[in-house]
């Protein structure tokens, strides 16, 4: 540890505080390697083909790869696909998870441990792994090879009720009060205290679910068979599928078609991002 | 309230349990054969069967070094993050890229690092003068290579966790200790490491179910080869019960999955948990 | 009246632009018959194909049809999930297109003195060879190695190292990812042993015969002119393009797409041999889904009868490098035409008559597994291939005893 | 007709007794403190009164109407709590008329009323901030926003002023009163201090250990302590209490007239004569206006106030006198013996 | 020798500057309060001298020495945070000897200290507990014990008792003041609580705004306030001042003998007396002990206390009289004027 040498500068604090150059270079040294593929992945998709595995810095510009897997496979519906499969997730997790985090929270009913128990053994045994039962489930009720297959099992999250319980019991109970005092009813006092209240809870639940969703792979695989339902991820699967060779320009340029919404997303927002984690006390 | 939720719950998580234990004893019914009672049939298959034991054997190697490797790697970022350090938001999202992007995407380009001859790692032990390696082709580096992807995935999420506790430990502590003579290691040490167990207790049990979950990577580096050498239980089990369709045993290897996460919660629940609160 | 629409799932395991030439038949087929529709679905690779196609049927919802490998016939029929053509073919016009087929590929399309695949997207193994690279190598760039010894020697001559010893070309590369197991065919086949038996129900891995061609692709390796461990079906065409590979094999498919992208003079040839010449066949057959209605079933039929007609066969076959599948394509003008221009085209149809059928059981998915696991454990060096075939053929026994 | 009346209220949770058997009234329009140390059940009381927690047995009646069973919303009662409860993430305005919202008044009625009870409270440029951007002043006259602006006739209040800093405090505790008295609402306030319950109360009810341990006007309390628990819960410094061993205080040989066990004195009653009882100074507070003496007299201790510009050490002999109207008696449960008449006004 | 010293420091966060240019001299041994209100750089005085913040200018001195490069580990001070800052997962034991473990002193050295300090803080029967199983009287003790234990001969504490109820502040302030003198600590204290600095420091160092306003014994802020801004902060209720106008009570004609822009008197020192001023009560406050009126003169208002007993009520006319030596006066620009001649002590 060293002192500043200068008092008479501008006002900084001292070193204890401070991590040492050393510190500095290594984490950017490990930065730089975390983010070597998507620099790769950036420089193969915007140069021509002949470059994939040659770096010269005289490489031309081009977008012609983007164009090419654009229209290689039916990209668009993939998005949309995706788009809607998330929003559909998302949508029935907030409002399902609320209700139930709210009933945990601030109701005593009898079972109300059991049941929670029951919500938490979703945490480690995740409907992924139970891809056969769930996809013969699938099979029974005639959903398979639609948004609401992929997106069922994961309706109930009970990382979501977890989250939202803490949080709910977090918030004063001097507010519900308030809230009832002042005339509103269960439902009121959740819509217009409980949520509103939670809202960086679920600001970082939403981010966690889409990026898993987003990304989620192996289920919808299975229960998808067409380009009706298939999302982003299994058509890019099938699209880079190794076998026809792989022209590693066109599945770059695919790879960051399809991670862009979520990876511009999060360098838009990555403070709020960090900060709502921070303050939802995910930890 | 509850209803809604635990009705799903109960359809998508308790329901898929209990009847796979049930079906792990039936057989697999196969066109015009109906399933039969079996016994302990599929599990015997399933001791008699080495690509299950080499599967259960990569995936504990699997998760014995991605758990420890990508948490203290998530601290040591989180660590660095958490000072004011020069371009302290490009390295936090530096470290947390990972984590917004698919797996099965980067995967490929993963592919490309591994590639022999002319990938990156070709390219950058060419330029050291090492001796080439075909890293996804030999099965003395392939579960390596599947585990650093998965390393690299991790690491960033954790990050997260342990920047968010840091931050909300209390900054006077650090002055404390500064004026009780402890150094910067010291007070890792003996204050924010302490202080990070609880962080530490739920990274670990999210890290261990990564362990048995994450598989996409193998789709498009290795599908397990060579020769089973990086193949892993859940990616064994989408096999058998979607490429071989033998489902039956597909449930008793899916009753042993579920039997390992359990365990791991019961762990935590009734050891872990109980050590590492202090308020 | 909404026209029938028949859904068809396609695999694709070759560069190029495969999935334009189908949606463009598709097209082609609806405009003609209106009252059709044929919806192609791109499926991924052929394992992700039967998976897709076998999910799909077990839901109840197959596709009507579906281009799946010729070799999933007997796990189609074990799942009950396809029907016979017999069923359809009833004028004798339809008697003759079903007889038209070369017999190499309807090996894999009978079984039970039943046809249950039509052969579309066809192929043999065969060689592929950098002219340039034979030139700088000594070698007679027009002459093709013909046997094992020859093959072995060629690629000792070709195989280059940089300055620092590194291998920087190989002389020969046989792929063994994906399907390795086809094209160790390439090997055993010329080595005069026969994988399995034509009712898929024994298979002979562990035929001292198959254990010495195992034996050779392992030492191919060893003496440092084909690469070690696995080596990539996807990476080896662009090996290939980018002088990493002097001699690979892979599928005729791959043709066209090595045609367009090899910025070099190269040669296609026959499998070399040793005891006698041979590749396996390989490639999809379109097979008719039972649980779609009896109409789909029947435009499904009539989709298949026109896409499978001489020109359009013809048309494929330049579009990819996928043998036609009846003489008769080789005698239209377009195709006659190109194999005089180009006469590599013929040479996977050539090879034809002296091409066995591809490992094909019940159980497929599975016996297959096994081969390739041993396959993969030989060449990395894991095993020897006598006892990696043993190992192999037990799990083999131990899978098809239900079947016996 | 009283506003409030709890006739025999208890509360228990599970085994353990919050309040035993209340017995009280609050008239119309009056200030009635519920006053005792942490624990006694003043927060219990309150939520009892505005439905928050139901009794345990026992009615609560308004205008003499029983609402023992009538929700929080139904009995137009307004709550200021302790921390305000005042809701983060809506503007001043929005949690002003949150209730009247809630309960679906016309919009333009809202207007009006707010922009009343923001005028009224001086909240008027404040009304788009968040609670967090206001000072502990601010967030408190929200708070009372909050609860005047439903026009209720009843506001309970539990402890609002607890959080604010003594100047604050000071002022705000004569705004209230003064708010009290215009609107001539009946308020219940409930607080641990008792310099707040003396300063603002018409009615003190003084309560320990769930029991009411003295009800009377702020004087009263001060002048007529019913119980050494209330003498040392009223004033600082608290009233001295010595311990008297037949007449004499004990651990000397000072005789006192009086027949008690325990003698009461508060600090500023005593004076330093030279005809007083010696006592020795033990340790001093100097507070500007005045000095605290801690003196010992026998084995009891006592604090004596003088003016702040006395000056005196440690050790210092002094000689302590009192007037024979200030001794209070007690006897040894602690309860007050009327032998003395006082100076104050007679108890209500 | 003086303990500690600042020279010149001043202190800036980026544009706005926190302390400007303070020389201080803190004698070994004795209790030093820095007192003013929020903002005004108590914390960063005692930041700096901790070395957990850089001076941007000027030096810090501990027994002579420049100790303004040396890191807070070296200086050998101890400290006690506002908040306690004690580490949640330790015992409090561990608490008190983390600093003793972190130097390596020898494991006999440390029980021994451990047991005097526990001792002398009454915490021996709590070593095993963790900070979060304390009240916050317990808690304070514990931080001041890591503080104790190290023997250090400086002891800086930051707002110690800010949390802790009315009760446990009076008697930690007691406490707090019996260990400094029976160990010879020299303390630096930061407290925005004008009471407790009366009542602890034997020197007051009053700031206000980064500056120093006054330095002096409690005596003589309360009898000699420099300023007007001191004569506000020092006392409760503070000292009434009144703006003079041409030598008149501002919108009065009453006219004072005194040639100074405010009258400063403080409100124990108004009397009632028929030969008074003539005032009249706008509001009353009882506190039991006192009788505080609100009264007005002229446009001016001002507070007197008076005796408890006293009965008035608001609108009576009252007449006000103090003794001249009572009266302060203050520059337009708030600096005190010394014309009078005070019955206080000289200033030190
Ligand atoms: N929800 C509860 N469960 C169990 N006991 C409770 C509960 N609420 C209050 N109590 C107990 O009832 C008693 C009275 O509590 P109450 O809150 O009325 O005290 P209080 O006088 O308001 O104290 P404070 O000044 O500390 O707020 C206490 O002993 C308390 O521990
Ligand atoms: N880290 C900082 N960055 C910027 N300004 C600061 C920082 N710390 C303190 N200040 C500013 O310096 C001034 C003095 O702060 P300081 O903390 O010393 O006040 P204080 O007297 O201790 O107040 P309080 O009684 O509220 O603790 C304040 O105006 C404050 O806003
Ligand atoms: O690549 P294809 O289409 O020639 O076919 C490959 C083999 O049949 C795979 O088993
Ligand atoms: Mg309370
Ligand atoms: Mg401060």
């Amino acid at each position: 540890m060293s002192l500043p040498v200068n008092t008479h500068s501008a006002p900084q604090r001292l070193a204890f505080n401070e991590p040492g150059w050393l510190d500095t270079l290594a984490a950017w040294l490990l930065a730089l390697l975390w983010m070597l593929p998507l620099l790769y992945a950036v420089w193969t998709a915007f140069h021509p083909a002949e470059f994939a595995t040659r770096l010269e810095l005289a490489a031309p510009l081009t977008l012609d790869n983007f164009r090419r897997a654009w229209l290689a496979a039916p990209f668009a519906r993939y998005f949309f696909n995706t788009t809607l499969l998330v929003a559909m997730i998302l949508a029935a997790q907030l409002l399902l998870a609320t209700l139930a985090a709210y009933a945990f929270a601030r109701y005593h009913f009898r079972g109300r441990n059991l049941a929670f128990a029951l919500v938490l053994v979703q945490l480690m045994v995740m409907p992924d792994i139970l891809l056969v039962e769930n996809y013969k489930t699938m099979a029974t009720v005639g959903l398979i090879d639609s948004l609401p297959a992929i997106g069922l099992p994961y309706f109930a999250s009970a990382f979501a009720i977890f989250l939202l319980r803490q949080t709910f019991m977090s918030i004063p109970k001097e507010l519900d009060d308030a809230a009832r005092v002042e005339g509103a009813s269960a439902l009121q006092t959740l819509w217009r205290v409980y949520v509103p209240l939670a809202k960086p809870v679920y600001t970082a639940f939403a981010l966690v679910s889409v990026s898993f969703h987003w990304n989620n792979f192996l289920w919808p695989l299975i229960v998808t068979n067409s380009v009706n339902a298939r999302p982003l991820t299994v058509g890019l699967q099938i699209f880079s599928s190794v076998d026809q060779g792989i022209d590693w320009s066109i599945i770059t340029a695919a790879t960051l078609l399809s991670s862009a919404p979520l990876l511009i997303a999060f360098l838009l927002f990555q403070r709020q991002f960090v900060q709502s984690f921070m303050r939802a006390g995910i930890k | 309230m509850l209803l809604p939720a635990l009705v799903l719950l109960l359809a998508f998580t308790h329901w898929p349990i209990v009847s796979t234990l049930v079906d792990s004893f039936f057989s697999t019914p196969k066109g015009a054969r109906a399933s039969v009672w079996v016994g302990l049939d599929n599990y015997a298959v399933m001791v008699a069967d080495p690509v299950f034991w080499k599967a259960m054997r990569n995936n504990l190697w699997f998760a014995g070094v991605t758990i420890p490797l990508s948490i203290s790697l998530a601290l040591v970022m989180a660590l660095w993050v958490n000072e004011r350090m020069l371009g302290r938001a490009f390295l936090r999202m530096a470290y947390f890229t990972p984590t917004v992007l698919p797996m099965i995407a980067v995967a490929n380009i993963w592919l490309f690092f591994y590639t022999p001859q002319y990938g990156l790692l070709e390219q950058i032990s060419a330029a050291l003068g090492l001796p080439s390696h075909n890293w996804l082709g030999s099965p003395s580096t392939a579960l390596g290579a599947v585990t650093l992807v998965a390393v690299w995935k991790e690491a960033g999420f954790f990050m997260i966790f342990y920047l968010a506790a840091l931050q909300s430990q209390n900054p006077s502590l650090r002055e404390a200790a500064a004026i009780e003579g402890a150094s910067r290691w010291t007070f890792f040490w003996r204050v924010q490491w302490p202080l990070l167990m609880p962080t530490t207790v739920f990274v670990l049990v999210n890290a261990f179910i990564n362990g048995f979950r994450m598989v996409d990577h193998l789709f498009v580096l290795t599908r397990g080869g060579p020769d089973n050498a990086s193949t892993l239980l859940l990616f064994y089990l989408y096999e058998v019960g979607f490429s071989f369709w033998d489902t039956a045993y597909a449930a008793a290897i899916t009753v042993v999955l579920v039997s390992i996460l359990v365990g791991m919660a019961l762990l935590q629940f009734f050891v872990l948990d109980r050590k590492v609160h202090y308020q | 009246q909404t026209p029938v629409e028949v859904q068809f799932f396609y695999p694709v395991a070759v560069g190029g632009p495969i999935t334009k030439t189908i949606d463009d038949f598709a097209a082609a087929f609806t405009k003609e018959h209106p009252a059709i529709k044929v919806t192609p679905i791109y499926a991924g690779s052929y394992q992700e194909s039967i998976v897709k196609a076998l999910t799909a049927h077990k839901s109840g919802t197959p596709p009507v049809t579906s281009v799946l490998l010729s070799t999933d016939m007997f796990t189609l029929i074990d799942e009950d999930a396809v029907v016979p053509f017999d069923n359809f073919v009833k004028t004798p016009q339809d008697k003759a297109w079903l007889g038209s087929f070369y017999p190499a590929f309807m090996q894999n399309s009978q079984a039970g003195g039943k046809t249950w695949g039509i052969p579309f997207q066809r192929s043999t193994v065969v060689m592929y060879w950098n002219k340039d690279l034979f030139k700088q190598a000594g070698l007679d760039p027009h002459q093709a190695p013909a046997t094992w010894a020859e093959l072995k020697a060629a690629a000792t001559k070709l195989t280059q190292k940089d300055a620092s010893g590194k291998v920087s070309t190989w002389g020969v590369q046989i792929p063994s990812s994906g399907f390795p197991y086809w094209l160790f065919q390439t090997l055993s086949t010329t080595n005069g042993a026969l994988l399995a038996n034509e009712a898929g129900t024994a298979v002979k891995f562990d035929d001292p015969k198959v254990i010495e061609a195992l034996q050779y692709w392992v030492d191919l390796g060893k003496a440092g002119i084909h690469p070690p461990g696995v080596v990539e079906w996807g990476t080896t065409p662009k090996d290939f393009f980018e002088k990493k590979a002097a001699i690979i094999f892979t599928t005729t498919g791959n043709l066209t797409n090595i045609k367009k992208n090899a910025k070099f003079d190269f040669g296609v040839g026959m499998i070399p041999g040793n005891v006698r010449k041979g590749s396996p066949t390989g490639g999809g057959n379109f097979y008719i889904f039972k649980k779609s209605s009896p109409a789909q079933q029947q435009a499904a039929f009539e989709f298949i009868q026109w896409i499978t007609q001489p020109e359009r066969a013809a048309q494929w076959s330049i579009d990819t490098g996928y043998v036609a599948v009846s003489q008769a394509a080789y005698n239209t003008p377009s195709l006659k035409a190109y194999g005089k221009d180009f006469p590599a085209a013929l040479v996977a149809r050539d090879q034809l008559p002296a091409s066995v059928a591809e490992l094909s059981t019940h159980d497929n998915q599975r016996v297959t597994k096994a081969l390739n696991d041993g396959l993969q454990a030989a060449l990395t060096g894991n095993k020897s291939p006598a006892q990696a075939m043993k190992e192999a053929q037990m799990e083999a026994d131990r899978i098809l005893r239900a079947y016996k | 007709m009283s506003a409030i009346e709890l006739v025999g209220v208890s509360k228990s949770w599970g085994s353990s007794t919050a309040l035993e058997a209340i017995n009280l009234r609050i008239e119309q329009g009056t200030f009635c403190v519920l006053l005792g140390p942490s624990g006694c059940g003043k927060s219990s009381t309150l939520r009892i009164m505005a439905g928050l927690e139901s009794a345990s047995t026992g009615r609560v009646l308004m205008d003499g109407r029983d609402i023992t069973q009538v929700s929080p919303a139904q009995r137009g009662m307004a709550m200021v709590f302790q921390n305000y409860a005042l809701f983060p993430h809506l503007s001043v305005a929005d949690n002003i008329t949150f209730g009247l919202s809630v309960r679906k008044t016309p919009a333009a009625e809202i207007t009006r009323r707010l922009k009343e009870t923001a005028a009224l409270l001086g909240l008027s440029s404040l009304l788009a901030r968040r609670p967090s951007q206001l000072s502990g002043g601010q967030q408190q006259r929200v708070a009372l926003g909050r609860a005047l602006v439903a026009q209720a006739k009843v506001c309970l209040m539990d402890e609002p002023l607890s959080n604010l800093d003594a100047q604050l405090r000071q002022d705000m505790r004569r705004e209230l009163r003064d708010i009290q008295r215009q609107l001539g609402l009946t308020v219940v306030y409930v607080t641990h201090d008792q310099s707040e319950a003396m300063s603002m109360a018409d009615q003190v009810v003084l309560l320990n250990r769930g029991r009411i341990e003295q009800v009377g006007t702020p004087r009263d309390l001060y002048t007529q302590p019913a119980s050494t628990f209330a003498a040392r819960f009223v004033g600082t410094p608290p009233m001295n209490l010595l311990t008297l061993e037949q007449g004499r205080i004990a651990g000397s040989e000072i005789a006192i007239p009086l027949d008690a066990a325990i003698l009461g004195v508060r600090p500023e009653a005593i004076h330093l004569h030279p005809g007083g009882l010696p006592a020795v100074v033990q340790s001093l507070e100097y507070l500007g206006a005045d000095l605290l003496l801690h003196c010992h007299i026998g084995n009891q201790s006592l604090r004596v106030r003088l003016d702040g510009q006395h000056h005196a050490a440690a050790g210092d002999q002094v000689r302590l006198h009192w007037s024979p109207a200030e001794a209070h008696g007690f006897d040894s449960a602690g309860q007050r013996i009327h032998t003395h008449h006082s100076p104050a006004s007679t108890p209500s």
